[in-house]
């Protein structure tokens, strides 16, 4: 057990699995000698070697095409993409091929293959630096996405998505990269040390993919959110006291329907978050997932509480942004509902 | 700059278009034999002048002359010539049993049958192709069953995808054939990375990537290049100019530059060009090819010369786009025609084997879409089981998936 | 007045903006002297000349990109992308160029383009030319979405989208570019000859971007549907006996509220139909929006049809297309609960 | 195949580390006077050896010598001096004012500077440059308010984007500078269609684009070249190899090629390799393709040969990838110093007049600054109302927009 950031908790969880199975790969733009723009993969290649550990050319599908290939042949890549705003070059290679090689060979080819992005805004990063595209992937069948939320999860959930026999979606909040940042971005933000979560075990573990993780139990109203909004969800709780009971989906795809399901139903209430743009977002599909499952228990409509249908906007990005305030909004009235 | 005339945008066409006379007189072939035929390890950059000509083996007279000349024996010059006579009878099969309604679509390799055939000969067990649909020649050359063949365009009960592919889709990891896409040249830089893998292991498996003219200009065709250039990766990477992209002519693709190959020198490839309708030649450049990739020399890009003899597919008409006579003016000759030429010439075939080969070939053929029929066709007889659509999308199939195969019923 | 399949009324579309205005180009894979794989083009290049419709590479990225330079120099492109499958490659120039010109350069530059792109299923395409990807434009700010659903609306919508100064995604349903396909797969097709709504005007008109147009007026249950489902529901509802009110939205981005909320109103219930694979497609936003404006006059939850979370399957397309028995039994279920 | 040895990933690694003693004795540079000058018209097939080579004007002893010489007055070239110094002093200050916490984010052009000063000069009104974020020398040189560019670099309320933009993103219709996006590569081919556009209509504008050497991996640069190949389009294709792309050496993006000019050789476009920091010879190289691209000859493809001597961003430390005195030991040495050395020599400046000047840009800049910061700075002062955040994501704002706007409470 040591106390990690989330950037170590990351590293570790490659460091573990390049050590255990030959067959994992990673490499990607500034990833090898320099190790990264944010340091995840630092010290890698030094340990395992220029083949195992790389630069790649600045080509997103490249990286992914070729991380394909690799996969097909028997290894286990995990690639990272700079920033999830710089997916999008190889949005067919992860959408039209990974996501479909199963299935349209019948199992004669798979895609065992990690990509992993920074997400979310929060940094300054500008409309380019800040997105959150986890719904392009979560309407794609055939990709699996998670989104840590915590050094602990992050290193669980990596790994398992590494031995994933399916191509995973690993979006990682930078925000959270250093500390449990609750959108309160005026005030320090505690160091992972000091988080519970920031303990995480050495060596190999997993936390499942498709399991949702209660991170405070309520009463009153169901909070649904993954990644950065866990901790404005509950700092939100905490400031307006409404007894909410906070949802870490941890995986969008597949979902926790039984864990959301079973809390709503309790609660009758639910407020979404999520810090991507809000048509078509997540959360939309996390409205039709409630209300398919539990119209009957609803006691009051289920608000979404979203970044704006605008681009990150550099200079009010704490407008954009979906923080306590807004969340806290919502979690009252909801309750008034 | 007042002097400065008004720009215009340039749009570059075919020379011949329906109505008119195509006469290809004007189209420079270098003589059989007349290209040199460089060591494997030789430094790219001594070689620009291959990406501007054409590797040819067999001249008119059916002889195979020159330094790409006797790379293959005449046991394995036959098996060729089998090999694209069953192709060509295959597609025939197939076509027809589209054009009856036996199923949705269907595309042809006629008169590019040396490639895939011959390109297949040149590798070895454990290599990895990346076709695209144009390269049923490398799956029956493997030794693939036909009647797989024929499940899968059907999409019957035995179709070895499960009925979830549009016809002539085929995969089969055991023969060195991943499964293929229909988004063009995305699998030309997943051959590059297979290749890698097997650097990154020790192995010494290659990969071979395929594209058509028209789809070298697909951004992922330059993704293979960088990725094979910068990690010389093991790779093989085949672009097939069969002159015709749907209803667009090469040109549009190819812009400015003398030919596909070219487009190899900017990446330090070796890049070379070859008369794709001559089965000798083909094998010969593919084995220089894989060599040198299995040899740890790095990538090459092949220049496959050939033409698009049938429709695009099934879909499409190209007398609505080309003149009807232009395959025939096409002046590389039918690849089957000439192979058989060439071991006639040798003694060791004849007109009458070749038609006694021809016939039996068909009724091979005919015989095998008899039972692959008995398994059904897209519309009539058996299909494979409905639920097989919510299977496979994961390799454990997740809550969601399973409650929407319940809604459906199936 | 004239009578016109949907590809016709396209073609007419086209037609009409390049003859009015010299800035309108047209271009694509197989455009030009072929007039593309469906015809639309037909003709175009002969009566305006190569410079203004003709044959582009096979460069999805290569047609979009440069089809925002054109537009940024003062032209109107209006370029195809075969099948909406294949967008995947120009979703980088669609999504963070195409849409963002504008609010990045604070209006300094601006992007009149229109990408048409035939989209859905139902012609045995098999999963690379049957997809539905409108979901995956909605999420994105800066772009505009349409789908028409017969001859008239794709005229008047086209035009309208060739005119507009933003970027527009114009998705053709190919199953109707012939006929109004009700599902039916098993009996003809009439032809759109014989559809009030094949009659389209000679000359110029608009249908305005973001009105939806009430197909049939019902007092049960609304349904929300555009494209090939519009015929689907109108099928359903006809067989099934439910007095149904069928919203054609036609405009998915921007969408139009008002309609939507004062149907659902009006009948407290409602049935959400699309081709799109389920998980986060645009049901999931309108199953949003219905229950944010409408949760106090819902009367039973709202149903989902929609294409499987899976890739669309050859041999299997009629049990993937949500044709009319599944709409059917939803309306049906939605008058229970 | 039991001799095959195993294969091994080859990865190309930069000669120098941290901790290495750069030594580039081994780069060849070609003499200055030395490369040969084509007309314009020029078939690009017959310039190939201009891809391997460095066109450079400025010798040693600072005089202007062989046939690229001579294209620059001395009022021009004192011009570009002024541009080059501009550029540079105002990067300094916002250098200091990011590290001051006034602003999020910076780029610097140190050491290249030359390139896009003389490339602007090249242009005539109308013209339009897609650049890169590191091509502030365009705007500067087009006249654009410095005090403008900072209210940018700020997000203050006076900034033209309205806050919505990322330090750098600069954008002008009005001075031939389009927004700069982050996403690289996406604005090489938008030039290309820009360009296509002024010749659909007949106009007589050209457009340039610009890319790094690291971002040529992009696919888009592949877009790009087959665009501008087929349709000849007027369009400068400008690659500004300044050695790394972030932490990664330029190996990692040519692979095996020797240049990145030879990338243009493919598509049959004259690729044009010039020494980045020699003002002299980036102008007339560019000059040539502009004549080239507005008399109806079509694109050019050149490499501009040069260092990135500063960090990558703000947010990066080269320390950790490349030994701290490699700037030092770059060969082609520092592009103002060597136009000064030239005007010295010419007699038409000295290093008093030069001191002087510094001197003097330095104050007007740090005199606008303070203007600047009166309309804030990024984390203090006024502000871009927050309702503009709301606004031209479309023409006019759809209601979805007005009710956030309205729930956002601006
Ligand atoms: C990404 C993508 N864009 C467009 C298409 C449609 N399409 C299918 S085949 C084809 C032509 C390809 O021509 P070429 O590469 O020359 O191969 P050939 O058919 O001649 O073998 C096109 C445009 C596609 N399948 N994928
Ligand atoms: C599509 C995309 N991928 C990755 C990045 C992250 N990124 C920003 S700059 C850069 C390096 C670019 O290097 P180069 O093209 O050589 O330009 P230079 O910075 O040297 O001027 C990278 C990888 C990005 N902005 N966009
Ligand atoms: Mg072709
Ligand atoms: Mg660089």
């Amino acid at each position: 057990m040591a106390r990690m950031t989330m950037i170590e908790a990351i590293r570790s969880a490659m460091d573990v699995c390049m050590e255990r199975d030959e067959r994992v790969v990673v490499y990607g733009e500034d990833v090898g000698y320099f190790g990264g723009v944010f340091r995840c993969t630092q010290g890698l290649q030094k340990k395992y070697g220029k083949h195992r550990c790389f630069d790649s050319p600045i080509n997103e599908s490249g990286i992914v095409g070729t991380a394909i290939g690799m996969a097909v042949y028997g290894l286990r890549p995990c690639v990272e993409i700079q920033f999830a705003d710089y997916m999008y070059p190889a949005y067919d290679q992860l959408t039209q091929e990974a996501a479909r090689i199963r299935y349209r060979s019948n199992n004669d080819f798979t895609v065992p293959m990690t990509v992993r992005m920074p997400t979310g805004g929060g940094i300054f990063g500008g409309q380019t630096h800040s997105q959150s595209p986890e719904a392009l992937f979560a309407h794609v069948c055939g990709l699996k996405t998670v989104i840590p939320s915590n050094p602990y999860d992050a290193k669980g959930l990596l790994i398992a998505a590494i031995e994933d026999d399916d191509p995973v979606i690993f979006l990682e909040p930078k925000r959270l990269y250093n500390g449990p940042f609750d959108g309160h971005y005026d005030q320090p933000v505690t160091p992972w040390k000091k988080h519970p979560l920031g303990e995480v075990p050495d060596g190999h573990y997993v936390e499942p993919l498709g399991k949702a993780a209660i991170r405070r139990e309520g009463e009153d109203v169901t909070v649904l959110a993954y990644g950065t909004m866990v901790h404005v969800a509950e700092a939100a709780a905490k400031e307006t006291g409404v007894d909410a009971e906070i949802i870490d989906l941890r995986t969008i795809v597949p979902l926790d329907f039984e864990a959301i399901e079973a809390s709503v139903r309790k609660t009758g209430r639910c407020v979404i978050v999520h810090e991507a743009t809000r048509t078509c977002g997540f959360g939309a599909e996390l409205m039709a997932v409630v209300q398919e499952g539990c119209f009957y228990h609803l006691e009051a409509p289920v608000i979404r509480v979203t970044g704006w249908d605008t681009p990150y906007p550099h200079a009010h990005e704490w407008t954009y942004f979906p923080g306590p305030a807004r969340v806290g909004a919502a979690l009252k009235k909801v309750m008034e509902g | 700059m007042n002097d400065v005339a008004p720009l215009s945008l340039y749009v570059p066409e075919p020379e011949f278009r329906p109505g008119d006379e195509p006469d290809f007189s004007g189209v420079k072939i270098p003589q059989a034999g007349s290209v040199r035929r460089p060591e494997i390890d030789v430094d790219p950059e001594e070689i620009h002048d291959l990406a501007y000509s054409i590797i040819r083996v067999m001249n008119r007279e059916g002889e195979a002359v020159g330094p790409w000349a006797g790379y293959l024996d005449d046991d394995e010059a036959l098996k060729g010539l089998r090999d694209m006579m069953t192709v060509r009878a295959y597609d025939a099969r197939m076509l027809t049993a589209q054009r009856q309604g036996k199923t949705s679509f269907y595309m042809l390799s006629l008169g590019e049958e040396a490639i895939a055939c011959a390109f297949q000969r040149a590798l070895s067990p454990g290599d990895m192709n990346f076709p695209t649909y144009r390269q049923q020649g490398l799956l029956i050359t493997a030794g693939y069953p036909i009647l797989d063949m024929m499940n899968q365009v059907y999409s019957n009960s035995k179709d070895p995808v499960a009925g979830r592919q549009l016809p002539v889709m085929y995969t089969s990891k055991k023969h060195g054939f991943f499964t293929i896409s229909g988004n063009l040249a995305t699998q030309f830089v997943q051959a590059v990375g297979w290749a890698m893998a097997s650097a990154i292991r020790g192995d010494t498996k290659i990969a071979a990537g395929w594209i058509g003219d028209g789809s070298t200009a697909e951004s992922d065709f330059h993704a293979a290049l960088v990725f094979a250039s910068t990690y010389r990766a093991p790779v093989v990477l085949n672009i097939v100019n069969n002159q015709w992209a749907i209803s667009t002519y090469q040109g549009i693709a190819r812009g400015r530059a003398a030919t596909f190959a070219a487009r190899g020198l900017g990446f330090g490839l070796p890049s070379l060009r070859v008369d794709g309708n001559d089965y000798l030649a083909v094998y010969a450049v593919a084995k220089w090819a894989v060599e040198r990739a299995r040899r740890g020399h790095g990538p090459t890009l092949i220049e496959y010369v050939t033409y698009r003899v049938g429709p695009h597919s099934t879909s499409d008409d190209p007398s609505a786009y080309r003149p009807q006579k232009e395959s025939d003016a096409w002046p590389l000759g039918d690849p089957v025609e000439r192979l058989k030429n060439y071991l006639i010439r040798k003694g060791v075939w004849s007109e009458e084997r070749h038609a006694q080969a021809k016939a039996q070939i068909e009724s091979e053929i005919a015989q095998l879409q008899k039972e692959a029929e008995k398994n059904g066709t897209l519309h009539s007889g058996p299909k494979p089981p409905p639920r097989r659509m919510f299977e496979d999308v994961y390799k454990e199939m997740p809550l969601h998936l399973v409650r929407q195969r319940q809604e459906a019923g199936v």
